[in-house]
């Protein structure tokens, strides 16, 4: 084996073609009030997980919206489920029970995937 | 007739028209020249108006009943203004079949053109097929159907705001100011005529500066799942299967995004007609980007610098038909003004 | 506020000189392509009856150094107004680099002359104190491949072949590619804009072939100075010829051509490492993608001979596309000197097939 | 104002290439770069024109600003006219300047590079030379180019090239006035401190890493250290 001293990158781009929005719809089926979301980002301003881990809310909810999950999961682990957030969301999302399905959601497809 | 003073109004676009009603209804004799041979300036682009989706043909009917058979109103077709100067108190206009028209005062009311989306290479529009612009989109829904070159419904869509605006590669600084809220309204009618398609708008800022705008933006993410995407389209391109391949950001997730639709409609912006250039230019009331300058935004809007010329409607910025139409009526009272002044 | 003049740049054709010219070599194509160098010449000289100065005392312009941030931007000023001085010597005031990150290199050099006089004064000063030279600003900059564009018709007419399968009688599937610091740079400085300049497209379309609009057409080869010098970052160059290779591969192109030296070598020297790597390849036949120089493209056309030309230096080979025009070539002479010994012929890679016919 | 934004405010391509950016991402959208690492030249205008001294810092520090590959495609797109490839280019010269390039890996490949490219322009009058694009660093360039490189004098001066002789052509030596003059012009324009620091700093990056450090040449641990280093953690 010839050593060539790098490896081809592969690239990070996010692909909409290959991306799978339909998970997100399963998610807005339960709580319809994601769909408001604007993404201002108070939820996260907000958030007490945020206070002392790197947990972002408003990404991690754009992220799955955009058919991101990879790396969700333990995201999602940080998040206390305090329902801080929900009372500020100037669209009156239900963020708190966006967390809650996307838990249910990526804990399946995580299953069947093993 | 004695001494009856006249106005010349050049553009019969919604501005022009509101403003002729008002003088004709103080008894003042109007002309309106308009270079089109119908009236309505760019109502003529649009199928249906935000935010209530009403009938842009209906506005137009209701601007018909504010001429029609008004004896102080008289409206040329075919007539485009190539000069305009003013002569010994009155105001000269030379349209270019060679006509001359006289009146006290003149009110500018020559609207705005889109932007030209040529301009943008690589945005694709004009070399790529299934890249459109708004006004097209807006052409083909009074048609009924929203379909791709090869004929069929786009399962994909995706609208981009800022095209022509807020761009200094072309010249222009400004906000268009309506295309943020047609791209909602364009998108909700696509999704309407289509559930199953997908619809995306890539903006920088959500700009929903009027009444119930933002509702409806709202409404086109509640009720129609349409997907904002924020960030610029940089670049398109076609595949060998004639979809639109599109380069951006996704600026709220700091990733480079890709993805091909079936069409690319162009939010095209707002600009200075080319004859509110010309006669600003002529009569040095010329502003930035080539549109006609007030006296003051605030307090004097429908004066110019020159005496007994007034500007109404977006030759003076962008504007919305709401807007412009008010803004007609404004500028009418502001020449009755000046006519009693003046005599 | 400033006066922004719109324009279709798709129409737009900039100023290029038609004689006296002073020829900046390029440490790249010296290195890896001397033949196309030399084929520049002969064509403008010989063919074309220009006067060119080929200057001994010519330097490189630090354009790779500078991208790579180990030359000051000072430096790279004050060794361009060198260059320039030279230029000066021999009585010429019409600069055309062979580079492609030259010609990026002395418009930006000169852009920022004209932006900040203040620059300008600096770097004269800096000059003469180095070496008592004084400079002048060229009169015109422009691409060698310009120049070959601007006679394109003149030698269309002198060329015995066109880009045309001989076989089918259809014109050749052209890849183009324009290397990012010709047109991306300076919109004005590009033939045709920024997006879909003409200087390759124009020869291409003038000498019979089609140009193959692929979406990734106007993405870098991926050079990336620091990103290729330094091995460890390869893998940023190689991931993104890759990126252009798999979105050009469903329209079967016939060969690439580029008028960057660098983009050149790399999307040659890429098919190989792909090949070997990860075992693919982006035509019908495991072969490769011929990639040329524009030189190369225009002297097999005018009937150079290939091997003179320069063209066994590719790696991936050019034999199946000299067959589809029908240009002859003497297989014996590929692998021979200037001593006109026979050299050895070349290893052959694992996967990348170099042999034709079998 | 800051030290390190005044520093950047020096330098005329920093304000050439800086306007109000508008965070639209057209730059980040066709950057080749961004497709390969984690890197976002419109965080990178974002972070500089927010002045905030503490991430520019950082930026001086980390790995991102080597990311970019110079290629300028941000400058043809961007809709208030900044170029963020210059941007870089001010960055990374401050960050040698100051000494932070040692702190990231692929900051201490400036080393590498000095010894190649650096190295060759002052002693040859070229940047790149098939001299120095030794098969052994190159195995990319594959089979052909090993066979060029042991024949080189006699395939070159076939096509037409001069090799390392006197004379004009391709490849020719050039004469060394010549050299003379490129050299004095990096001592004046500040070419050769920039190359002393580099060499500075990297000396006692190799002694606080351990590493055998040579004052000259390729043929030491710390060249190929950085020549080669790849931890892996930048690639998608």
């Amino acid at each position: 084996m010839k050593n060539w001293g790098f490896k081809i990158a592969e690239p990070r781009t996010l692909d909409l073609d290959k991306a799978d929005l339909k998970l997100y719809s399963k998610i807005v089926e339960k709580v319809p009030s994601a769909r408001r979301c604007l993404m201002c980002g108070m939820c996260s301003a907000t958030c007490s997980a945020a206070n002392h881990t790197n947990f972002n809310f408003r990404l991690v909810h754009h992220k799955l919206r955009m058919g991101m999950f990879e790396s969700l999961n333990s995201e999602l682990d940080k998040c206390m489920l305090c329902g801080k957030c929900r009372m500020l969301c100037p669209r009156g999302v239900n963020t708190r029970a966006v967390i809650y399905n996307m838990r249910i959601v990526l804990d399946n497809m995580y299953y069947k995937n093993i | 007739m004695e001494n009856k003073k006249s106005v010349l109004i050049i553009g019969a676009g919604p501005a022009g028209i509101s403003a002729a009603k008002s003088l004709a209804d103080d008894n003042v004799n109007v002309t309106v020249l308009e270079k089109e041979h119908s009236f309505g300036g760019n109502i003529n682009n649009w199928a249906k108006l935000f935010p209530n989706f009403k009938d842009a043909a209906e506005v137009k009917s209701q601007l018909v009943q504010n001429f029609e058979n008004n004896k102080n109103i008289k409206i040329l077709y075919n007539k485009k203004v190539t000069e305009l100067k003013k002569h010994n108190q009155k105001w000269i206009a030379n349209t270019s079949d060679g006509e001359v028209f006289e009146s006290n005062a003149t009110i500018l009311s020559t609207g705005f053109k889109v932007f030209d989306a040529k301009y943008k290479e690589e945005l694709g529009y004009g070399i790529y097929p299934n890249v459109i612009t708004s006004v097209e989109f807006e052409r083909m829904y009074k048609d009924g159907k929203i379909h791709t070159q090869q004929g069929s419904v786009p399962k994909r869509i995706a609208f981009l705001n800022c095209v022509g605006s807020r761009d200094e590669k072309v010249g222009n600084h400004y906000c268009s100011r309506i295309c943020c809220i047609a791209a909602v309204k364009q998108a909700i009618e696509f999704k309407e005529l289509y559930p199953e398609s997908e619809a995306f708008i890539f903006y920088m800022d959500i700009r929903m500066a009027g009444q119930f705008y933002e509702e409806l933006y709202r409404k086109s993410q509640e009720k129609h799942g349409v997907v904002y995407i924020r960030g610029r389209i940089s670049e398109t391109s076609s595949t060998i299967d004639k979809k639109v391949q599109i380069k951006a950001e996704d600026t709220l997730a700091a990733m480079p995004l890709r993805m091909t639709v079936d069409m690319l409609v162009l939010m095209v912006g707002v600009e200075a007609s080319e004859t509110t250039t010309i006669l600003s230019k002529q009569n040095n009331i010329d502003g930035p980007y080539g549109f006609a300058k007030s006296i003051d935004i605030h307090t004097a809007d429908n004066y110019s610098n020159e005496n007994g010329l007034f500007l109404a409607g977006s030759c003076k910025r962008p504007l919305t038909l709401t807007e412009s139409i008010a803004d007609g009526k404004s500028a009418a009272f502001s020449v009755i003004d000046y006519l009693k002044q003046t005599k | 506020m400033e006066e922004i003049t719109k324009k279709y740049w798709k129409d737009y054709q900039k100023e290029i000189a038609d004689d006296n010219f002073y020829y900046e070599r390029s440490c790249i194509r010296q290195s890896f392509f001397p033949g196309s160098e030399a084929a520049f010449l002969k064509i403008l000289r010989e063919i074309l009856g220009k006067n060119v100065i080929d200057d001994p005392n010519q330097h490189t312009c630090t354009g790779i150094g500078y991208h790579s941030d180990i030359v000051p931007f000072d430096t790279t000023m004050t060794v361009v107004a060198r260059i320039f001085s030279l230029m000066k010597d021999h009585g010429v005031n019409n600069f055309i680099p062979s580079c492609v990150t030259s010609f990026g290199i002395f418009n930006e050099v000169v852009e920022t002359w004209n932006h900040f006089p203040e620059e300008y004064e600096k770097t004269k000063h800096f000059l003469k104190q180095a070496t008592g030279r004084d400079f002048e600003i060229p009169q015109n900059i422009s691409h060698a491949s310009d120049i070959i564009y601007k006679y394109r018709k003149e030698l269309k007419e002198k060329m015995p072949y066109r880009l045309v399968n001989r076989h089918t009688g259809k014109p050749l599937r052209v890849v183009e590619h324009i290397g990012c610091h010709y047109s991306k740079l300076f919109a004005k400085k590009s033939e045709g804009g920024m997006e879909f300049s003409k200087v390759l497209v124009g020869m291409i379309e003038e000498w019979g072939g089609e140009v193959v609009d692929y979406p990734e057409r106007r993405h870098c080869c991926g050079f990336g100075f620091r990103q290729y010098i330094v091995m460890a970052n390869r893998g940023y160059s190689v991931a993104n010829t890759k990126k252009k290779f798999e979105s050009m591969q469903p329209y079967k192109p016939d060969f690439i051509v580029a008028n960057c030296p660098g983009c050149a070598m790399f999307m040659d020297r890429w098919q190989y490492t792909i090949a070997e790597m990860e075992g693919t390849t982006y035509d019908d036949n495991k072969m490769g993608i011929p990639v040329l120089t524009y030189e190369e493209m225009a002297g097999f056309l005018l009937g150079f001979n290939p091997w003179d030309l320069g063209l066994q230096l590719h790696q991936v080979q050019v034999e199946p596309l000299l067959d589809k025009i029908g240009i002859p070539y003497d297989p014996k002479d590929k692998y021979v000197g200037k001593s006109g010994n026979f050299l050895g012929e070349p290893e052959k890679p694992e996967n990348l097939i170099t042999v034709y016919g079998k | 104002m800051g030290k390190f934004y005044d520093l950047l405010m020096q330098d005329v391509r920093f304000v050439e290439g800086l306007n109000a950016c508008m965070n639209c991402g057209v730059c980040t959208a066709i950057c080749p770069a961004a497709e390969i690492y984690k890197y976002d030249p419109r965080q990178i205008c974002d972070i500089v024109q927010s002045r905030n001294e503490e991430k520019i810092k950082e930026l001086l520090l980390t790995d991102t600003i080597w990311y970019c590959g110079q290629c300028m495609s941000c400058k043809a797109r961007c809709p208030r006219g900044n170029t963020p490839g210059l941007i870089i280019s001010v960055l990374r010269k401050i960050s040698q300047e100051t000494g932070l390039f040692t702190n990231s890996e692929k900051g201490r490949q400036q080393f590498a590079i000095k010894r190649t490219v650096g190295e060759n322009i002052l002693n040859t009058g070229y940047c790149v030379h098939i001299d120095i694009v030794n098969p052994k660093l190159h195995p990319e360039q594959g089979p052909v180019w090993k066979w060029y490189y042991e024949n080189k004098e006699e395939i070159a001066d076939r096509l037409g090239a001069n090799y390392n002789k006197d004379g004009s052509g391709a490849l020719r030596k050039i004469p060394q006035q010549n050299l003379d003059e490129v050299k004095k012009i990096f001592e004046v324009t500040g070419g050769l401190d920039l190359f002393n620091k580099i060499e500075k700093y990297s000396e006692s990056a190799a002694k606080s890493m351990n590493i055998y450090f040579e004052k000259e040449g390729i043929n030491n641990e710390y060249f190929f250290q950085t020549y080669m280093e790849n931890s892996g953690k930048h690639e998608n």
